[in-house]
Order: structure tokens, then C-alpha cells, then sequence
């Protein structure tokens, strides 16, 4: 369209300058130094992760992968014949079929995230956009402490407060002998353990996804504003996206936290390997569950048992495949939104 | 110095151990002072097995084939476990075949319970597998053969047992004598559970408190566990008895 | 021979006079002095459509506009001059209460638009009336179709009880979207690629598409403040055209440094320093001969 | 702001605009229904927030005596008797202490290096993703693995040795590593998060003064996201204070905090303790402690201190050259990741 | 009246004509032809300081500037001209290496500082002594002090090497860091309150504070990227001054879209036109009578 050049043959390939020197002495050891704290750190969670998967390996092996996570059976018998598995000289037996605690695992976190994460995005912009000064004022180092309180008083208030309650007044003996046969209600159950789940996931999310919010540059959200667009369809559409990155961000972090949280959960999630059924209906919500993690804490006692101990490291496996996926995911969903210009 | 006599083990020890280990710092202050960390009972076998501790504190009888080889389980004392109904269901007596039939599911009802006060459907709470009350309670009450009913909810420790049971009409569990305040204690075969009926071995709900050593213990440790089991030791003896069956 | 040029808009070469900036080379070639006005197609009908009425404005408690009388008239181009600081854009935005996000910003004296007091309008529909386009470019962190469409995706969520918010899909949008794009003399550049990020153009680009973004929403009255500190002179030309066309159907007010555009868009100028209006006449009259003594200060030193 | 207190006059005199009308009524139902949703959603957690801390410091004041502060807990079977809880307070203290000394510097190192070099590009991914999946990792397998690692004969300097002459590999030391790691992945992310979010002709005007990388970092970048740091950290601490199973497995939770060797810190550290929350754990019905009154005032306690630490730690992310200015509402806190440049 | 003004820094009202810009009204008063030269000091010697060698830019395989060579001296402005997308910026940025951190930009053809390759030399020594002003303000989230300091402060500290150097302490670098502050002609604004923060000047304020910033590191060139694009006719009368002023002692190389500003202020110009260097020569010469049509175009559309 426009002539060409002169002597545009010269300039035909990128000459690539002369060895560039880049960076002093000094920012050259710097990122080398960097680099290699971070390779050690993961050579450190490298060879976590293979250790366990080592001992992991013998359970994957008897039953199968496809067996693993199958249901059949239940599996707190299995668990227990693994404990006296070996006794009498027997061979120590491995047959496990997990399906009722990765089960309870998905149930817990997922509900517990979803519920988390709606409402945290709500409460952020409650925060940062309508709350009062004063309340944020107060409510921002709040939320931080909550952030700072152990599961084990999470678990201690479950067990001594919201298990009773719950046992007294959501559990009739009528709907208890629906299910009698099967399993055994008590107030310590999956909505319980839900619950408490979410009440502890929520403070780290309402953090990040908050300060991402209040991150989001003015003339955008005035630029819409200029358009006639209304406060919250600006939020909605312009602070929103803008802080989508975080948002994820937070949900990976807190389903993170969720899938290895055990102290609390073994407190109240009822404590039993049982497969909860939709199907139930409401009595669903009040069947117990007992997450893989859970599982861990409560049979670590027995973690010398040569059985039972190989089990429980293939759990920790599994939670640790499911979080690396889970932040492979979280980048995954974070690479559209940067073409727009949306730092992540 | 002397190196430390480390002491690792069961939580349901603990309480007895470090009392002891107290009384004999008090007692031989020249010597290497016993160190009692809480665990559980299996990891404390694995750490004398491993060489990492001394002494283990442990509340389940050893298991052959689960047990590292070359551990010498040395019985320190006994602890009592009772059957325990909440406070609105004092229950005034329940027979071997009772307890069976309740806790491997055949009887699922209070109302098949003579001199039960509640009716509807009963609540099994059971211990974890791993537990060594679990295991006292399963030689103890059930033999080898029969199996806790599986729809049981199962509790991680006595406390939250005991907290359950007294939160629910008709539960029922069992757990170690010092979990019975705020619920009902039910006889067991006609003898109430108390520390003087198990002393006297009337009750025959009992199960063994060990410390385990790697082969015979050597220098610290033997001190230490043949003061403790040591018949005509006063101190021990006291200890021993607050709360517990003193065995020697 | 370089390699192939990849011709997606933000590659493409800046529009250059032949072809398309003829409009522009008209107007400028052979005049050396910048000072000339834009040919302006002749306007129908001059009306007024808002008022400003002793308007005095103030953050916290110092107040930084003080007084202020002036109408604001369709058909013409009303330029703000003055120095930094002199409350040019704060005025400005007080027009479609842009000021109340501010925190700490306080109003006194009327403003209407169609004789009708602005506090009274609901103020989303005042904006979406009377928009403005701002001296940063703003584009949206979306495709370049996304932001022209934002307006007219978000309009009719207008007043009314939860009116069904049907999603307008996008070959309903598409001409609207165009036409925009078309006005704002950005069309030919981003044909081809309406789906690239916004943030992607050149600072230039970027500008035009806020104004195409503001004109998507039809507005009655458009506030620019300075809309071309940013631009080269070409960019700049088509806007500055752009506005003159737009005057017809649209109340225009406009905020600038620089003097020669004020000179070659507006009809009538209005000059304030340290808040206060110290002048307002016709284009001709403020710069040729100034009534104040400030006011020919300001323009014979005529930086920019 | 103060000035306002006296009421303004216009130049004029002229009457001041009315407080414009809330527009919100005219907003279309859906837009209505979200705001209502966040008021709810917003006073919902004011409510359980509300609710949380006042049951424990009902429960907490009620059962809480001075006494226990000081004393040293004894090993007794019915732990409401026994003393209270000194050493575990201290415990606490030096394994906070000792666990965010480790994290930090290496988490925001990490982030830095993430955000600012990450090259080569599949270390940094690999690394992202490793760091991100310890935070699904329970505790537990950490202090499993921790007692693998530190009780291997060369790292016997960190714990003590048994008479049987084999590595303790329980001690401050190993809990602190571990836990540091648990803490690891907060103060990462928040920190990259706040980097990212800082516009590159900010790096690019320090570059243009000729300023190292590694300068522009240290004195321009972290600078100005202190704040993202301070809470990153201070969630960080949150999972070290609350965790149960480390401390268990790898500190011993022995009652008394028990020295090993001759220098008077670090025998400490290298001995073993408990903390709070081990304590609140094994005086809850789920340990053989059972004093349900004592786990009530311990963890009230730990909330306390757990509201010190973060206290100290938003204080410290202003700095110390931080201007009043700087120290406002709006730079702290949540509120502070406003990078100053989006104004 | 309205209540008494809060006098500090950051809302005292921004330099009007009387009493503090009268510098300003002087050069501007009384002469209403905006292209008249600003009143320049002598120079005692012209140096060539770098040399552009048919350098040219690519963003990966699309060459944005072709083949250009350019003379940059002591002694004398340099201003760079065209419109927008023609690679100014590019050019610019290319002086100090700065575009050896944009992905994907590829260099060819030689530069040099004083007769060395830029490659040759240390790149952060380079960009010490060729440092750059930015189109928007952006001074550092510290003190007005600190920024100044940052630029003054020689340590480099990296991990290992540690601050091995000493940090000089405030009461050293308070002369260079005023002095700086001086020339770049913003000290008697912020005098009183160095120690706030710098974000809360004004934008005019903001980008002298940038400008002192540069010269605080006594570069021997200064490159300046539309420095006065976001800033009002006073501001830019300053920084005008400041520029013409600091020729003597430093090599300054300016990119502008303001043609007048071009004129005011350059001794040479350079117009390029996507991305090739259409004409260069002196300031007079090509804007009075430019040999190239492109040129005439453009510069007789005098917009902007
Ligand atoms: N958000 C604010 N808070 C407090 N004071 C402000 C605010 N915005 C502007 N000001 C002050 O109000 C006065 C007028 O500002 P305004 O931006 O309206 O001037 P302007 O004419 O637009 O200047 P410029 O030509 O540089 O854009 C200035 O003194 C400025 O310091
Ligand atoms: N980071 C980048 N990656 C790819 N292309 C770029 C990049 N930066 C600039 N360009 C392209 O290079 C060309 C020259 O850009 P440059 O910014 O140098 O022009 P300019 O003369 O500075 O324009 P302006 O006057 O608007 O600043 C433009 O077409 C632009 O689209
Ligand atoms: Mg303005
Ligand atoms: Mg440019």
C-alpha cells in the first residue's frame, strides 16, 4: 500500500543485536538466588508428593485404580479389617472400595464452596462498594480474625452448640427410623459439617476476592457510570470481570482448604464412611459422611498397621492429585480473561 | 548430661504417665527425667520400634503380626470401661446378651429394653477403629466374633461419646471410667461400673494401660518402668489408684 | 523484502490523508493558520437544552467553581477554556451529577435540562442523556464490538419495574454498533477485528472508541473533556470534524487546553479562572477581542 | 470530614442541591434484588461474625481466670484441675513466630520471583501448582512427612536425641518448617495477585532510571503492595495458629513446654510444647483431656492473640516511613489494594 | 464567602499568572504568534552525543520502524514528530534499551553513546545515563522526597551483593534531591511538605516531579515522551523552559504531537511517517519550507 522502503532489503530479517549484556552482576544472582529457593521449595513438595505416592503405591495396585474409587461394600469394615488385617500371621488385606468417602468429599466441598463463594462475592461488594465507612472499618479486620480462627474451635462449637441443636429440633424420630436400617442420624451430619465448612472458607475468600474489588481502577467504573449504566449493573459487568482472576483465585485457595480440612470434619461430619443419597430427599442433608480427609485424622492412630496405613497415604494421594488439578484449573480458567487486558 | 528418657504413646496413658513421670523426677531428680509426649497409641509404637522414643505409652493389647517384632510390652496398670445411657435412661441393668444384641443391631428399639425409661429407636454410638477403647471394648463385651452394627455412629474419642450420649435421649455408648460424669453408668451384669467394684474384679469390664520398649529395657527406661511397676512403691501406687487399677 | 505486514486494525497503518482524511486535508492543506475555522454545514435551529444557574461547586469546603451562568445549546459547540486547576471539569461533571461519586463534593444553584431540574430526573437517565467522554481513554477490559454495545445492551434495563431484561443479541446490535463506529471515524480502522481486546488499540484508537461508545447511546448532550490532549494531529482532526457534524443533532460542551481548537470547533467560548466565568461570547468575539483583561492575557498567550 | 461540620454557604448564598433522590428505587427488580442480596449477604456476615465472637467470649469470660495465664498445666486426668495453660500460650507464640519467619520471606520471595522473573516458564508453572496444591494437603500428611524428614540423623541439631541414640525429630524446629509451608501458599498468591496488579510503566520508569530488577522490586514494588503482603501474611498465621495435626505429631503436644540442651532459646526450640490449639484439642471432648470450660477460655485466648498478631502485623505492612496520610482507613486493610495508581 | 482554603500542597490552588507563574506570562504576554521560539540562552559547543545507524524495530515479525539514522547532541532539542503509530515511542524507547523488555521487540542497525554500541555498554548504567520521561506522570507510591532520592541512591542491591554500599543518609542527598527539584522548577510548590506523598500532587506537579526524578541521575541525554500531553498551557510553559534551559548540559530528545510545542522548543526536527524517517533537519527549516510533500501535509494541517 505505501512504497517500500528504502533499503527495506536490509532491514528483511530481525538482526538480532549484539549479545546484549542484560542486568548487573548484582540482578543476575538475584533471580538466580530466586530461582533456586523457588526450585527448592518444590523439590521439597516433590518429594512429599513422592514419598506418599510411594507408600500410596500398594493400595492403587490390589484394588485397581477403577476399583479404588468404586463403591461396594462398606468401607469402614473394610478400613477395620485392614487394622486386624495380618494378625494371625494372615497376609494384611487391602480391599478398599473408597466411592463413600470421595463421596463425602465432593459433598462437603462442593456445596460448602459453592454456597461460599456466592456469598463471599456478595459480602465483598457489600464491603467495598455500600457498606459505611465505620462498618467496613470494622467489619475488614472482623473478617481477617475470622480468617484466624482455628478449626478446632470451629469443631468445638460444632460439637458442643450446633450438633445438639440440630439433633433436637431438625431431627424427628420419625424421619431417624426412616433411614434406621441403613444408618444412624445424629446432629452431626452433613449440613452440620457444611455449614461450619463454609463459615470457615468464607473469611479467605471475602479477603481476596474484596481487595480485588476495591482494586478495580476508577475511570472504568466512571466511565460506565458516564454511560447512564446504573451502580450495580457496574458492578455487575465492569468490577466484576475485572476481578474475575480473584474470584477464582479465592475459589481455588478455599477449595483447597475445604479438601484438607480434617480436624473439624472428623468432629462433625458424623463420622461414618456412608455414602449420603439424594434420593432421600431432605433426610439426605442429615445423613452422616466422613471426607477422605477426615478419614486420615481419625485412623492415624493406626497408620503403623502396615494395611491400613498404605490406605490411608493412597487418600492423601488423592487429595493431593485433586488439588494439583484443582490449581491447574484455576490457571486454566484465568488464560481468556488476560487477552482483555484483565491482569491476573 | 543425660540424655532425656523420651515417652511417647497414648493419649488414654497420658494423663497417668506424666503424673508418674512428676513423681519420679520428684523422687530421683539426678536421673534422666522422663518426657511424656501424647500421640496415639500406634504411633508411639512405631516410634520405640523406630528407636525415636524409649517407651511407649499404649492402651490396646498388642496384636501379633500388626506389632514391629522385638517389642516387650510391660502391663503398668488397668482402666475400666463402662456402658454409658443418657441421664433421662438409667438403665438399672443390662446382661451380656443385652449389650450384644444392642450393639451388633439385632434389638433396635428401647422398648425391647426391660427398665429402659425412653422407647424408639436406639442411638449406637461406637469408636473408631483405630481407638483402643474400641478394641477393650470389642474383646471385653463382644469376643472375637461378633461385629459392631455397621449404621453405628462413630465417635473419634471418649469425650465426644460421652458428649453425644448426653445430648441424646436414646443413645447408648461406652467409654473409659473418667467419661462417665453428666451421663448414666449402666451395671454391667449386675455390678455397677465403679473403680472399686473394677478394683475389687467384680467388674469384669477392663482393659490393660502397657509401656512398650524395643527388647528389654535398658538403662533410663528400666529405672523408670521398675519404678513404676515396682510392688512396693507408695508413690506409684497412689498415682495409680486416683483413677485407675493399680495391678501390682 | 520486510515479512508481510499482518493486517489486523491494530497493525494497520494510522489513517493518512488520501484517501480517507480528505475531509481533513481540505480543511487544512494550503492554510497555514490554524487558527481558520472547520467549514460548518449550516444548523437548522439553535436551542437551548440546559441551563446552568448561578452554579457554585466545592469539595470538602473550598469551593472551586463559583457563580457560574451559562447555557448549554443544541446546534452549537460551547468550549470550556482556561487554566489548570480553574474547575473546568469539575463543572463538567457536575452537569450529569458526576460529581456526587466524589466523595465530599457539594453543589449550590440550578441546573436543567429542558427546563427541568437534573436533581429531579432519576440520574442514570440524566447520564444516559447527557453523557461524557473523558480526557484519559477508558475502553472497557472487552472486545471493541463489547464496548460500543455496552450502553445499548444496558439501556433498556432503563427506569420501570424489573422490565424483562431481554439480552438484545448481537445481529440485533450490530448496525447500532457500526453507525457508532462509523461516526467516530473508527469503522474502516476496526473493521475487520471487532472481536480484539479494546486495550489493544493505540492510544488514539482507544479515544475514538469512548466517543463511539458515548454516541452508541444516543445521547442528547455530550461532554468531552479534552478528548484530544492525547491525539496526534490527525486523530485529532477527525474528531474535531466530528464534533462540528455532531453539533446538529447534539448539545455539545467541550473542555481544551488548546486554544486553536477551541477556535476551530466552537461558537461560542467560555473563559473561567480560579472558578470564576470571566467571560463568555462568541468564539470571534473572546479570542479577536476580549472584553476582560484576564481573558487576553490568557489567549495571546497562547500556549498548548 | 471535620471542615464539613460547619454548614457550607455558596458563594451566592444560593440554596445548596438537595441531597439528590437515592436512584435505587428506580433501578429495574433484577439490580434491586442484588443490592438487597448484598445488604443480606453483607449483614450475614456481620451477624455470624457477630455471633461467633460473642459465643466465645461469653463462654470464654465465663470459665477464664487469671490464674490460668500463668500457671503451667499438670498432667492430670481431669484437666479442669490442672492448671492452666502457660505453655501453651508460649508455645503459640514461638511457633507463630518461628513459622511466619520462615513463610514470609520465602513466600513473598517466591512471589516476587513468580511474578517478576518466572523464568523458565514451566518452573514457574510447576512451581504455582505445587505451591497451590499444599494448601489442599491435609495437615496431617505434612506432619507425617515433616517426622520422615526430621528425624534424619544429619538434622539431629534441630530436635533432640533419645537414649536409644535415634533423631526425636519432634521439636519447634520441625513443627515451625512445616508449618511455614502451611502458610506458604496464602502469602503467595495474595502477593502476586497485588504485583500483577501494578501497571508496567511503573517498573518501566524505575528501569528508565536505571535501576537492577532486583532494585526496582525491593524499593518500588513491594513497597506498594505491603498491604496485600500483610494480609497475605496474616492469613498465613491464621492456618499456623489453627492447625491441630503438626503440632501433635511433630511438637510432641507434650503439656509442659520441655527444653532440650543447654542454651536457654534454643533448647526451647529444639524441645518440645504444645500450643493453644493443641490444648483447646485435647481439652474438647475430641481429646482424652476433656474440659470442656478449659478448651472454652484457651480459645478465647487464642482469638486474643490471634487479633494481637493481626494488629501487629497491619501496623508493621504501614511502615515505618508511612505518612498519617498513608496510614488512613483508605490505605489499610482491604481497602489499601487500591494500587495508588487506578485512581 | 466561601470558608478559608486548607493551604497544603495538595489542594493549594494550582499556579495561575500573578504572583508565581509570571516566569510564564513572561515569555507568553504579548506575543500572540504561538510559534515564536522561546527565548534561548546561548550554547557554547554542539556535541553529538548518541548516533542512530539505520536502526530498525520490529514487534515480532511487523517492522514498526525502518531503517532510520538520527544525530543526538549536547546542546540542542531534538523533537521527533508524526502521527500516531508512526514509531516515535518505539524509536525512543529503543535509545536506552527499554524495548529489549517488551516481548518480542527486535532491534537492528547500531546505536551508539559517545562512538560505543549501547550493547557494549552495562544496560543499567546506560539507562543511568540515558534515562526517560513518560507520556503519563508516574511517580513512585513514597514521598516527594523519596522519589527524588530513589534516582540518587546508587546502591543496587540484589540478594548476595546485599547493601554492600552504604545508603546514603537523608541529610546527604538533600542538596542533589532540592537542587533537582529546582531545576525541574517544582521546589517552591512542595518546599514546605517534601515528606508527603508524591501521588497527591497535581498531574503538572506529577510529571515535573518525573522530570526532576530523571535529572536528579545527571543523565547525559534525557529522552521525554509527550511529557506535556496531560498538562495545562502553564505546566507546559514551565517544562518548555525547563527543556530549552537544560540543552546546555544534556542531549534531550523529545517526542511531541504539539506542533507549536515542536516549534517552541527544537532546534532539529524529525518527522516520521510510519516508521520511516521522512525528513530531518532544523526546526526552521522544516517547518518553513520542508522538501518532502508528506511533510508539508502534515505539518500545514497544523492541528493540535
Ligand atoms: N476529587 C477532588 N477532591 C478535592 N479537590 C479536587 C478534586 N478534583 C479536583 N479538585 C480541585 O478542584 C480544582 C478544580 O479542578 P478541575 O479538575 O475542575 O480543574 P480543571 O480546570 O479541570 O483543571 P485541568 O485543566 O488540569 O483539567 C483544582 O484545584 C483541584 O485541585
Ligand atoms: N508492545 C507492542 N506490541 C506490538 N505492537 C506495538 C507495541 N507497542 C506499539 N506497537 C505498535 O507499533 C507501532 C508504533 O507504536 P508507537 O507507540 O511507537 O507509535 P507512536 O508514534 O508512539 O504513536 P503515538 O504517537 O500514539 O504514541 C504502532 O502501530 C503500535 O500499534
Ligand atoms: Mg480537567
Ligand atoms: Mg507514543
Amino acid at each position: 500500500m505505501h512504497a517500500a522502503p528504502a533499503g527495506e532489503s536490509s532491514g528483511a530479517r530481525p538482526r538480532s543485536p549484539a549479545p546484549a549484556r542484560s542486568g548487573t552482576q548484582s540482578d543476575r544472582r538475584t533471580e538466580r538466588v530466586l530461582g533456586a529457593l523457588a526450585a527448592g521449595v518444590l523439590g521439597l513438595i516433590a518429594l512429599m508428593t513422592i514419598t506418599v505416592f510411594a507408600k500410596a503405591w500398594p493400595s492403587f495396585s490390589h484394588n485397581g485404580l477403577t476399583g479404588w474409587f468404586q463403591s461396594g461394600g462398606d468401607v469402614d469394615q473394610q478400613l477395620r479389617e485392614m487394622l486386624t488385617s495380618g494378625t494371625q500371621g494372615g497376609h494384611p488385606t487391602y480391599h478398599l472400595r473408597a466411592w463413600p468417602l470421595l463421596w463425602g468429599t465432593i459433598l462437603t466441598t462442593g456445596l460448602a464452596v459453592l454456597i461460599g463463594i456466592v456469598f463471599s462475592t456478595f459480602a465483598a461488594i457489600f464491603i467495598v462498594e455500600f457498606a459505611p465507612a465505620p462498618v467496613r472499618r470494622v467489619i475488614e479486620p472482623i473478617v481477617r480474625l475470622l480468617g484466624g480462627v482455628p478449626s478446632v474451635v470451629y469443631g468445638l462449637i460444632g460439637i458442643l452448640a450446633i450438633a445438639p441443636w440440630v439433633n433436637h429440633h431438625l431431627l424427628s424420630e420419625s424421619r431417624k427410623s426412616s433411614v434406621e436400617y441403613l444408618v444412624q442420624l445424629a446432629g452431626s451430619n452433613l449440613s452440620t459439617a457444611t455449614l461450619i465448612l463454609t463459615v470457615m472458607i468464607t473469611p479467605i475468600m471475602v479477603a481476596i476476592v474484596s481487595s480485588s474489588l476495591a482494586a478495580v481502577p476508577g475511570p472504568w467504573t466512571e466511565g460506565s457510570a458516564a454511560l447512564g449504566v446504573n451502580r450495580w449493573r457496574t458492578i455487575w459487568r465492569i468490577s466484576l470481570r475485572t476481578a474475575r482472576p480473584a474470584i477464582i483465585a479465592a475459589a481455588v485457595l478455599a477449595t483447597a482448604r475445604a479438601l484438607g480440612e480434617a480436624i473439624m470434619l472428623s468432629m462433625v461430619s458424623g463420622g461414618r464412611g456412608f455414602a449420603a443419597n439424594p434420593i432421600d430427599g431432605i433426610t439426605f442433608l442429615f445423613e452422616p459422611v466422613r471426607p477422605l480427609a477426615a478419614t486420615i485424622v481419625q485412623n492415624s492412630e493406626a497408620l503403623s498397621a502396615p494395611s491400613l496405613g498404605r490406605t490411608l497415604y493412597a487418600m492423601a494421594a488423592v487429595l493431593m492429585v485433586s488439588a494439583a488439578l484443582l490449581s491447574l484449573a484455576g490457571w486454566a480458567a484465568k488464560q481468556p480473561l488476560k487477552r482483555y487486558g484483565i491482569r491476573a | 548430661a543425660a540424655r532425656a528418657l523420651l515417652v511417647d504413646g497414648s493419649t488414654s496413658v497420658f494423663p497417668l504417665a506424666t503424673q508418674l513421670a512428676a513423681a519420679y523426677h520428684k523422687a530421683f531428680p539426678k536421673l534422666a527425667k522422663p518426657k511424656i509426649g501424647q500421640g496415639q497409641s500406634d504411633a508411639g509404637i512405631n516410634d520405640v520400634a523406630s528407636g525415636r522414643v524409649d517407651i511407649a505409652d499404649v492402651s490396646r493389647d498388642p496384636i501379633q503380626g500388626v506389632d514391629p517384632h522385638g517389642l516387650i510390652f510391660t502391663k503398668i496398670a488397668q482402666d475400666g470401661i463402662c456402658l454409658i445411657t443418657n441421664s433421662a435412661n438409667p438403665i438399672s441393668n443390662l446382661s451380656t446378651q443385652q449389650v450384644q444384641a444392642i450393639f451388633t443391631g439385632q434389638t433396635r428399639d428401647w422398648s425391647d429394653i426391660p427398665g429402659s425409661k425412653v422407647s424408639g429407636p436406639i442411638d449406637l454410638f461406637d469408636r473408631d477403629g483405630a481407638s483402643g477403647t474400641q478394641d477393650a471394648f470389642q474383646n471385653i463385651f463382644l469376643g472375637q466374633d461378633l461385629k459392631v452394627s455397621p449404621s453405628a455412629t462413630a465417635e473419634t474419642s471418649n469425650g465426644l461419646v460421652q458428649n453425644a450420649v448426653r445430648s441424646t435421649p436414646n443413645a447408648i455408648g461406652f467409654v473409659s471410667f473418667a467419661f462417665t460424669e453428666g451421663v448414666n453408668a449402666v451395671p454391667y451384669q449386675g455390678i455397677p461400673c465403679t473403680l472399686r467394684n473394677a478394683k475389687s474384679g467384680q467388674y469384669q469390664g477392663v482393659r490393660n494401660f502397657w509401656m512398650v520398649t524395643k527388647g528389654a529395657p535398658k538403662a533410663a527406661a528400666s529405672k523408670f518402668l521398675k519404678w513404676v511397676t515396682s510392688s512396693h512403691n507408695k508413690v506409684a501406687r497412689r498415682i495409680i489408684a486416683s483413677n485407675w487399677i493399680a495391678i501390682h | 523484502m520486510p515479512p508481510p505486514v499482518r493486517r489486523i486494525a491494530i497493525d494497520r497503518p494510522p489513517r493518512v490523508l488520501p484517501p480517507s482524511a480528505n475531509g481533513a486535508g481540505a480543511t487544512a492543506a494550503g492554510s497555514p493558520n490554524p487558527r481558520r475555522r472547520l467549514a460548518r454545514p449550516p444548523v437548522s435551529d439553535v436551542i437551548e437544552r440546559m441551563r446552568i444557574e448561578s452554579v457554585s461547586l466545592a469539595y470538602g469546603a473550598r469551593w472551586v467553581v463559583r457563580e457560574v451562568t451559562l447555557p448549554v445549546r443544541r446546534g452549537e459547540v460551547l468550549a470550556l477554556i482556561g487554566a489548570s486547576g480553574s474547575g473546568k471539569t469539575t463543572l463538567l461533571r457536575s452537569l450529569n451529577r458526576l460529581t456526587e461519586i466524589t466523595a465530599g463534593a457539594t453543589r449550590a444553584g440550578r441546573i436543567t435540562l429542558d427546563g427541568e431540574e437534573i436533581e429531579r430526573l432519576e440520574v442514570n437517565e440524566l447520564r444516559r442523556r447527557v453523557t461524557m467522554v473523558f480526557q484519559q481513554p477508558n475502553p472497557f477490559p472487552m472486545s471493541i464490538f463489547e464496548n460500543v454495545a455496552y450502553a445499548l445492551r444496558e439501556e433498556n434495563h432503563g427506569i420501570g419495574l424489573g422490565r424483562a431484561r431481554r439480552r438484545r443479541s448481537r445481529r440485533e446490535l450490530e448496525p447500532d454498533v457500526v453507525d457508532a463506529l462509523v461516526r467516530a471515524g473508527l469503522y474502516d480502522e476496526v473493521a475487520a477485528d471487532l472481536d480484539h481486546p479494546a486495550l489493544r488499540l493505540s492510544g488514539g484508537q482507544q479515544q475514538r472508541l469512548c466517543i463511539a461508545r458515548a454516541l452508541a447511546a444516543r445521547p442528547e448532550v455530550l461532554l468531552l473533556d479534552e478528548p484530544c490532549s492525547a491525539l496526534d494531529p490527525l486523530s485529532t482532526a477527525t474528531i474535531e470534524e466530528l464534533i462540528v457534524g455532531l453539533r446538529e443533532s447534539v448539545a455539545i460542551v467541550i473542555v481544551t487546553h488548546n486554544l486553536q481548537q477551541a477556535q476551530r470547533v466552537a461558537d461560542h467560548v467560555a473563559f473561567m479562572h480560579l472558578g470564576e466565568l470571566v467571560e463568555y461570547g462568541s468564539s470571534e468575539q473572546v479570542f479577536d477581542n476580549p472584553r476582560r483583561e484576564r481573558t487576553r492575557e490568557y489567549v495571546s498567550g497562547a500556549f498548548g | 470530614m471535620a471542615t464539613r461540620a460547619t454548614p457550607l454557604t455558596a458563594p451566592g448564598g444560593a440554596p445548596l442541591a438537595g441531597r439528590p433522590r437515592d436512584s435505587i428505587a428506580a433501578w429495574p427488580l433484577a439490580d434491586r434484588l442484588g443490592y438487597l442480596t448484598c445488604w443480606a449477604a453483607g449483614i450475614a456476615l456481620c451477624l455470624v461474625t457477630a455471633a461467633i465472637v460473642l459465643f466465645m467470649l461469653v463462654k470464654g469470660i465465663s470459665y477464664l481466670r487469671p490464674s490460668l495465664l500463668v500457671q503451667s498445666p499438670q498432667g492430670s486426668l481431669d484437666q479442669s484441675k490442672a492448671g492452666g495453660f502457660l505453655d501453651p500460650i508460649v508455645g503459640t507464640l514461638l511457633l507463630t513466630a518461628l513459622g511466619t519467619a520462615l513463610a514470609a520471606p520465602v513466600g513473598v520471595a517466591l512471589a516476587a520471583w513468580l511474578s517478576e522473573y518466572a523464568r523458565p516458564a514451566w518452573l514457574a508453572r510447576t512451581v504455582e501448582s505445587g505451591v497451590e496444591m499444599i494448601a489442599g494437603v491435609p495437615s496431617v500428611v505434612l506432619a507425617i512427612f515433616g517426622l520422615l524428614v526430621f528425624s534424619q540423623g544429619f538434622l539431629s541439631f534441630l530436635s533432640q536425641t533419645s537414649a536409644g541414640g535415634s533423631v526425636f525429630g519432634k521439636s519447634f524446629f520441625a513443627a515451625g518448617g512445616m508449618m511455614s509451608l502451611l502458610a506458604l501458599p496464602l502469602i503467595v498468591s495474595s502477593t502476586r495477585e497485588a504485583l500483577a496488579q501494578i501497571p508496567a510503566h511503573v517498573r518501566e520508569a524505575s528501569y528508565a532510571l536505571g535501576k537492577t530488577r532486583a532494585t526496582t522490586i525491593w524499593r518500588v514494588l513491594l513497597p506498594s503492595v505491603r498491604p496485600n503482603i500483610a494480609s497475605g501474611v496474616t492469613l498465613g498465621m491464621g492456618r499456623i495458629i489453627g492447625d491441630t495435626a503438626i503440632v501433635v505429631v511433630l511438637l510432641g503436644a507434650t503439656l509442659q513446654t520441655e527444653g532440650a540442651g543447654g542454651a536457654p532459646l534454643l533448647s526451647t526450640l529444639r524441645g518440645t510444647g504444645s500450643t493453644l490449639t493443641s490444648y483447646v484439642y485435647t481439652n474438647s471432648p475430641t481429646g482424652e483431656g476433656n474440659a470442656p470450660q478449659k478448651a472454652y477460655a484457651a480459645a478465647f485466648v487464642l482469638l486474643m492473640l490471634v487479633v494481637g498478631l493481626n494488629a501487629i502485623v497491619t501496623r508493621l505492612s504501614n511502615g515505618p516511613r508511612a505518612t498519617n496520610a498513608e496510614r488512613s482507613p483508605l490505605r489499610r486493610g482491604l481497602r489499601a489494594v487500591r494500587t495508588p495508581w487506578t485512581r
